[in-house]
C-alpha cells in the first residue's frame, strides 16, 4: 500500500516546496501547488478507502515486517474507518484551500504550506497502527493547527486562542507520553496489536487502567470532551475560517477515532469483563459535554464561537456514540462525524462569507444585514436546518444510527436526549440565521467582547466588500452536497456498520497486522435505517429546534431561571490557561480514578 | 532500584503544571511546561534502563554485552525535538502578546470569556 | 477563577493524580528484567542489519524513520510559525514609519566580538559537521548537529552586524537550505519507495560496520535531518534576534 | 554509575522545582539551564549519550536562548512605551 505513503509523503514535499521556493514561485503557482497537492492526497486516500473495502491494509515502513509476533518497525494499520477519515480531511482540505484563494492577506504561501503540513498530520495520524507514531503526528497536527489559528498575529483574540490552544493540547501531549511510557513499560511494545496481545494475557491493573485513563484524556483533550474543552471555543472562535473547516470538521474527531482505535486494538481485551463501567463513564462524559455544549452555543452572540459550541456538543453525541462499545454505536458516531463535518464546514463557510462582506460576525450589529445575501442566507438555513438533523442528511442518517446503537445496548435513554440536543443546536443555528440574514426579533444583547471594538474588527482579506467570488460559495454549496450524499450513497449506512464490526474485532486486527489465526469473521447484521419512528424523531428535533429558536428570539436576554447557571458556566470560560490547565488535571484526575477504581 | 527515578518523573510533571496554572508570566509558563515535559522523557529513559548495561552503541563495546534499550531513546530524542519546536513558537506568540495586549501576564490577558 | 479558587481545584486534583500516578508506576518493572521484545530484536539484529553501530540511530532513521519524518516537519513548522508569528504587521510598519526605521540601525560591534566570531565560527561548523556524519557511529547526529551548525551562523550574524545584513537574501536562503532539508529526508524516504519495496526502506548498500558511509541511508538522513535543524533554527534565532537588535530604537 | 544517577536525579528534582518556583523570568531562564544541565547528566547516567547531546543542544543552550530573546524582546516593548507616554 505504497499510496498511503505517498499521501503522507506528497503533501510535506510540496509543503517544503512551497516555502523552499518562495521566491521563484508567483502566487499563483503557490496556489495552484496548494490546491494540486491537497486533491493528490484526497485521490490517493480516496483509492485507498477503496482498497480497504475487504480487508484491514497493513503496510510495514521501511519493510521491517514483524517477525515472530513481534514488530519492529511502524505499521501503517489502514481500515476503512481510518481511510475515511483521512479522506474527510483531505476533501475539507481542498475546499479550505479552494475558500482562501481570493483570501489574501500577508504571507500566504506559508499558509498553504503549514495548511499541508496540517492534513499530513491528520492522514498519519489515521493511518498509524503505532502508538508512538500516534504521538508523533498528534503532536504534528497540534503545532501546525496552532501556528495557523495565530496567523492574523495583528488583531488580539487569535492570539489568545491560538495560545490557549497550545498549552492546553500540549499537556495533553505530556498526558499522553506519559502514558506510552507505562505502556511501554509494561509490554515493550508500541505497536498497537502487539500491545493488545500482551494485555490481553491478565485482567487489567492500575498501571494498565491508569495508562488508558491517560492516553484517553489526552485524546478526550483534542476531543474538546467536557472538562477539556475550553480551549477549542477560544481557538475555533478566532481562527480563519479555512482553518476551521479543517478543525471543526475533522481534527477533533479524530480525537474520538484514536479512542476507538487505541481501546479496540490494544485494550479490550485487558478490560474484558468491565465493559459496562466503561461504557457508563465514556457515555455520561459524552452526554455532559453534549448538553453543556448546546447550552453554551445557546447563549453565544458571536457566530463562530456559537458554532464551536454547536462542534463541541456534537463530539459529545459522537463519544456517547463511540462510548457505547458497540459497532453499532461505532459506526453511527462514524457516519454522523462525517455528515456533520461537511454541513459544519459550509456553516464556517457561511460564516466566513459574513466575515468577508461585513467584516465581524456579531449577531447584534449584524441584525437584518445578511438580507444582502441571497445565496449565503439560503445555503446557511439549509445547513442549519441538516445540523439538526433534518433527513436524508448524513447527520440524520447518522444519528439515525446512533439512537438504534443506543437502544440496542440498554441505553434507550440516550434517545431523547440526542433529540433534545440536536434541537438546541438547531436552535442556536435558527435564531442566529434569523436575526442575521432575516432580521427577525429583537437585536442580540449587548455585542461580545471578541473583535466587536473598532479595533478589532477587520475583514479577511483585501477583497473590495461586496463580492462574494465563486470560490467562497462553490465550497459552501459542495459541502453541503457532500452532507446530502453521506446520507443518500446506496448502502453506506450497512456498509459502516459491517466496518465496524471489523473495527471492534480485537482478535482479528491482531491477526492482520502480526499474523496468528483468526476466527471467523463477524457478520455485520443489516441496521435496516431509518424506521419510521427516526422520521418522528428527527421530526421533533427541527420542531423543537424552531420553537426554542421563535421563544429566544422574542426576548433580549435569557429566561430568568436560566441567567444564573449560564452565567456561572460562562464565568468558568474564562479564556485564562491556568484555568484551563487546572481543569484539565482536574478531569484527568477524575477520569483516571474512574478507571483504575471500576475497571480493574 | 527504579522508584527513585519513577518519582522525580511523576514529581517533574506535577510540579511543572503547578507552575503552569500558576504562572504570572507567560514566559516562566513557557518554561514551566518544559520542566513537566521533562517528567516524560525521564519516565522513558527509565522504563529503558537497565543496570549493568551499556548505551546501545556497539563503536567499543563487544556485541554480545548488554545493553540499555535503544527505542526509548530514540523515542526521547523526538520528545525533546517536540519541546523545542513548541516552545520556540509558544515564545513568539508571547513577544505578539506584549505587543497586542500589552501584557504578558495570563491573569491580565483574557479577551475570550463566555 | 481566582487565583486562590484556581490553585486550589489543581492541588486537590494533582493530589489526586499523584495517587493515580503512583499506582501506576508502582506496577513497572525494576531495572533487572529483560528487555521489552521489540527492543531485544532490535539491539541483537540492529549492527548485522544496518552495520551502523550506534542503534539509537538506527531506530531514528531506519526502524522508525517515519517518527523522525513527523519530528523534522514540526521543526520545519515551528521554523515557518516563527516568520509568520514574528512578522512586522502592517499597522507597526505604519507606526514606525519608513524614516525611523531607517534610523533603526543596528548597533555597531567591537572588533574584538568580531574576531571571536571568525575564529569560533569555521570552528564550530568544522565540529558540527563532524557530529552530523559520525551519528551512524558515535553519539551525535543531524539533530544535534544541526544545532552545533546553527549556532555557528548565528555567532557570525551577530558578530557580523556592521554589515548591513540586507533583510531579504540571507532570510530567503535559510529557508532554502531548511526546506532542502526537509525535503531531502523525505525523498530519502520515496526512495525506498523507488529503489527498493516500501517507503523508508534503506535501500542503499550499508557497507561495512565502522566506516563514515555505514548504514545505507542512515548518513544521508541525517545530513537532511542536520541541514534542516540548522536551518530552522538559524530562522527562529534570526527571527528573535532581529526583533531585539533591529528595533533598537537609535532613532529616539 | 547507579550513584550518579542519584545523584543527578536528586539534581533535577531540586532544579526542576527551583525552575517553577522562581517566578522572576530571567533568574528563571538561567536556574532552567541548570535543570537542562542536571538532565543531560542524568541521561548520560542513563546511558544514553545520544540524549544527553540533544538535551544539552536544546536544555542548556537553544531553549534559555529563546527565552532570553524574548524576554529582552519584552523589556524593549516595555521601554518603547515607556518613552512614548
Amino acid at each position: 500500500m505504497d499510496l498511503a505513503a505517498l499521501a503522507i509523503a506528497v503533501p510535506l514535499l510540496a509543503a517544503a516546496g512551497l516555502v523552499g521556493l518562495r521566491p521563484l514561485l508567483p502566487r499563483w503557482g503557490a496556489q495552484v501547488l496548494g490546491v494540486a497537492a491537497a486533491a493528490a492526497v484526497a485521490v490517493l486516500c480516496s483509492i485507498v478507502l477503496v482498497r480497504a473495502r475487504d480487508e484491514t491494509l497493513v503496510y510495514w515502513l521501511g519493510g521491517w515486517r514483524p517477525r515472530g509476533g513481534v514488530a519492529i518497525g511502524i505499521g501503517f494499520e489502514i481500515d476503512q474507518f481510518g481511510a475515511g477519515a483521512a479522506v474527510l480531511a483531505a476533501l475539507l482540505a481542498v475546499g479550505a484551500v479552494v475558500f482562501s484563494l481570493r483570501y489574501v492577506g500577508e504571507t500566504d504561501d506559508l499558509f498553504e504550506a503549514l495548511m499541508l503540513v496540517f492534513l499530513a498530520g491528520m492522514v498519519g495520524f489515521s493511518f498509524s497502527g503505532d502508538l508512538f507514531t500516534l504521538f508523533v503526528f498528534f503532536e504534528l497536527t497540534l503545532i501546525s493547527a496552532f501556528v495557523l489559528c495565530g496567523y492574523q498575529i495583528e488583531r488580539r483574540a487569535p492570539l489568545e486562542g491560538s495560545l490557549n490552544f497550545a498549552v492546553v493540547n500540549s499537556v495533553g501531549g505530556f498526558l499522553f507520553l506519559f502514558g506510552i511510557g507505562l505502556v511501554y513499560g509494561r509490554t515493550g511494545a508500541l505497536n498497537l496489536a502487539q500491545i493488545g496481545r500482551v494485555l490481553d494475557g491478565e485482567p487489567a491493573d492500575a498501571l494498565v487502567a491508569v495508562a488508558f485513563g491517560l492516553i484517553v484524556c489526552a485524546l478526550l483533550i483534542k476531543a474538546a470532551i467536557v472538562p477539556f474543552h475550553f480551549w477549542l471555543a477560544d481557538a475555533y472562535a478566532v481562527a480563519r475560517t479555512p482553518v476551521c473547516i479543517l478543525l471543526a470538521g475533522v481534527m477533533s474527531e479524530l480525537g474520538l477515532y484514536a479512542v476507538g482505535r487505541i481501546y479496540w486494538s490494544a485494550f479490550s481485551g485487558a478490560f474484558t469483563g468491565a465493559e459496562g463501567e466503561l461504557r457508563a463513564i465514556l457515555v455520561a462524559a459524552g452526554v455532559v459535554t453534549a448538553v453543556l455544549g448546546a447550552l453554551m452555543a445557546l447563549a453565544q452572540t458571536h457566530l463562530k464561537r456559537l458554532l464551536a459550541f454547536v462542534t463541541v456538543s456534537y463530539l459529545g453525541l459522537m463519544l456517547a456514540g463511540v462510548g457505547l462499545l458497540t459497532a453499532e454505536g461505532l459506526a453511527g458516531a462514524a457516519l454522523f462525524a462525517v455528515g456533520d463535518g461537511f454541513l459544519k464546514a459550509a456553516l464556517f463557510v457561511g460564516v466566513g462569507v459574513v466575515q468577508h462582506r461585513f467584516g465581524h460576525v456579531d449577531v447584534g450589529p449584524l441584525h437584518g444585514r445578511g438580507r444582502a445575501l441571497t445565496v449565503t442566507a439560503v445555503l446557511f438555513a439549509v445547513s442549519s436546518f441538516a445540523v439538526a438533523s433534518l433527513p436524508p442528511f448524513g447527520s440524520f442518517l447518522g444519528k439515525t444510527l446512533l439512537e438504534h446503537g443506543a437502544t440496542s445496548a440498554g441505553y434507550g435513554w440516550l434517545v431523547p436526549v440526542f433529540v433534545g440536543v440536536s434541537a438546541l443546536c438547531g436552535a442556536a443555528l435558527l435564531r442566529a440565521w434569523a436575526r442575521v440574514f432575516a432580521g427577525l426579533g429583537e437585536p442580540a444583547e449587548e455585542p461580545r467582547t471578541i473583535e466587536s471594538s473598532g479595533e478589532e474588527a477587520g475583514r479577511e482579506g483585501d477583497e473590495p466588500p461586496g463580492r462574494r467570488p465563486w470560490t467562497m460559495l462553490l465550497p459552501l454549496a459542495a459541502f453541503i452536497v457532500a452532507g446530502l450524499a453521506a446520507g443518500v450513497w446506496p448502502g453506506l449506512a450497512d456498509g459502516t456498520v459491517a466496518a465496524a464490526e471489523r473495527f471492534v474485532d480485537h482478535r482479528s486486527y491482531a491477526v492482520s497486522a502480526l499474523g496468528g489465526s483468526a476466527g471467523p469473521p463477524r457478520a455485520a447484521i443489516p441496521s435496516g435505517v431509518p424506521h419510521w419512528y427516526d422520521w418522528l424523531y428527527s421530526a421533533i428535533s427541527l420542531g423543537g429546534a424552531v420553537l426554542v429558536a421563535w421563544v429566544t428570539l422574542q426576548g433580549r436576554r435569557p429566561a430568568r431561571p436560566l441567567r444564573r447557571p449560564l452565567s456561572v458556566l460562562r464565568a468558568a470560560h474564562s479564556g485564562h490557561p491556568g484555568d484551563y490547565v487546572a481543569f484539565v488535571v482536574a478531569g484527568t484526575a477524575i477520569l483516571g480514578g474512574l478507571f483504575t477504581l471500576l475497571l480493574t | 532500584m527504579s522508584a527513585p527515578a519513577l518519582v522525580v518523573a511523576a514529581w517533574l510533571l506535577l510540579i511543572g503544571l503547578y507552575g503552569v496554572v500558576t504562572s504570572r508570566h507567560l514566559v516562566h509558563l513557557i518554561v514551566c511546561l518544559s520542566v513537566a515535559q521533562a517528567s516524560t522523557y525521564v519516565l522513558l529513559l527509565a522504563v529503558g534502563f537497565r543496570e549493568g548495561a551499556k548505551a546501545p552503541i556497539f563503536g567499543d563495546i563487544p556485541a554480545s554485552s548488554p545493553v540499555v534499550d535503544p527505542v526509548v531513546q530514540a523515542l526521547t530524542l523526538t520528545d525533546i525535538v517536540v519541546q523545542a519546536s513548541v516552545s520556540a513558537l509558544l515564545l513568539a506568540l508571547a513577544i505578539q502578546a506584549r505587543k497586542r495586549f500589552g501584557t504578558v501576564d495570563p491573569n491580565r490577558i483574557g479577551e475570550l470569556r463566555g | 477563577m481566582s487565583p486562590a479558587a484556581r490553585s486550589g481545584l489543581f492541588l486537590v486534583s494533582a493530589a489526586g493524580l499523584a495517587v493515580l500516578l503512583g499506582l501506576a508506576l508502582g506496577g513497572l518493572p525494576g531495572f533487572d528484567g529483560p528487555l521489552g521484545d521489540t527492543a531485544k530484536l532490535i539491539a541483537t539484529h540492529a549492527v548485522a542489519q544496518r552495520k551502523a553501530s550506534n542503534v539509537v540511530i538506527d531506530v531514528a532513521f531506519d526502524y522508525r524513520a517515519l517518527d523522525t519524518l513527523g519530528e523534522e516537519f514540526m521543526v520545519f513548522v515551528a521554523a515557518v510559525g516563527a516568520v509568520v508569528l514574528l512578522r512586522t504587521t502592517r499597522d507597526e510598519r505604519d507606526e514606525a514609519g519608513s524614516a525611523e526605521l531607517e534610523a533603526r540601525r543596528p548597533p555597531e560591534t567591537s572588533d574584538l566580538l568580531r574576531l571571536l566570531g571568525t575564529v569560533l565560527a569555521p570552528l564550530t561548523v568544522v565540529l558540527g559537521v563532524y557530529v552530523v556524519s559520525h551519528g551512524q557511529l558515535s553519539p551525535g547526529g543531524g539533530f544535534q548537529g544541526g544545532v552545533v551548525v546553527a549556532a555557528a551562523v548565528v555567532v557570525v550574524y551577530v558578530a557580523g552586524q556592521h554589515v548591513a545584513v540586507p533583510r531579504g537574501g540571507p532570510i530567503e536562503l535559510t529557508e532554502v537550505v531548511e526546506s532542502a532539508g526537509a525535503a531531502g529526508f523525505a525523498i530519502v524516504g520515496v526512495g525506498g519507495l523507488i529503489f527498493a519495496a516500501a517507503f523508508f526502506e534503506n535501500f542503499i548498500d550499508p557497507g561495512s560496520q565502522g566506516s563514515l558511509l555505514s548504514g545505507g541511508t542512515i548518513p544521508l538522513a541525517n545530513v537532511a535531518v542536520g541541514l534542516e535543524v540548522a536551518g530552522a533554527l538559524v530562522l527562529v534565532l534570526v527571527e528573535l534576534l532581529d526583533q531585539v537588535i533591529f528595533r533598537r530604537g537609535g532613532g529616539k | 554509575m547507579i550513584e550518579l544517577q542519584y545523584a543527578a536525579l536528586a539534581l533535577v528534582a531540586v532544579s526542576g522545582t527551583a525552575v517553577v518556583l522562581t517566578y522572576e523570568p530571567r533568574r528563571q531562564v538561567i536556574t532552567s539551564g541548570v535543570f537542562g544541565t542536571g538532565l543531560a547528566i542524568l541521561f548520560l547516567a542513563f546511558q544514553a549519550p545520544d540524549v544527553a547531546l540533544s538535551q544539552v543542544a536544546v536544555g542548556s543552550v537553544a531553549l534559555p536562548a529563546f527565552a532570553l530573546l524574548t524576554l529582552a524582546k519584552i523589556a524593549r516593548v516595555d521601554r518603547d512605551e515607556e518613552e512614548r507616554d
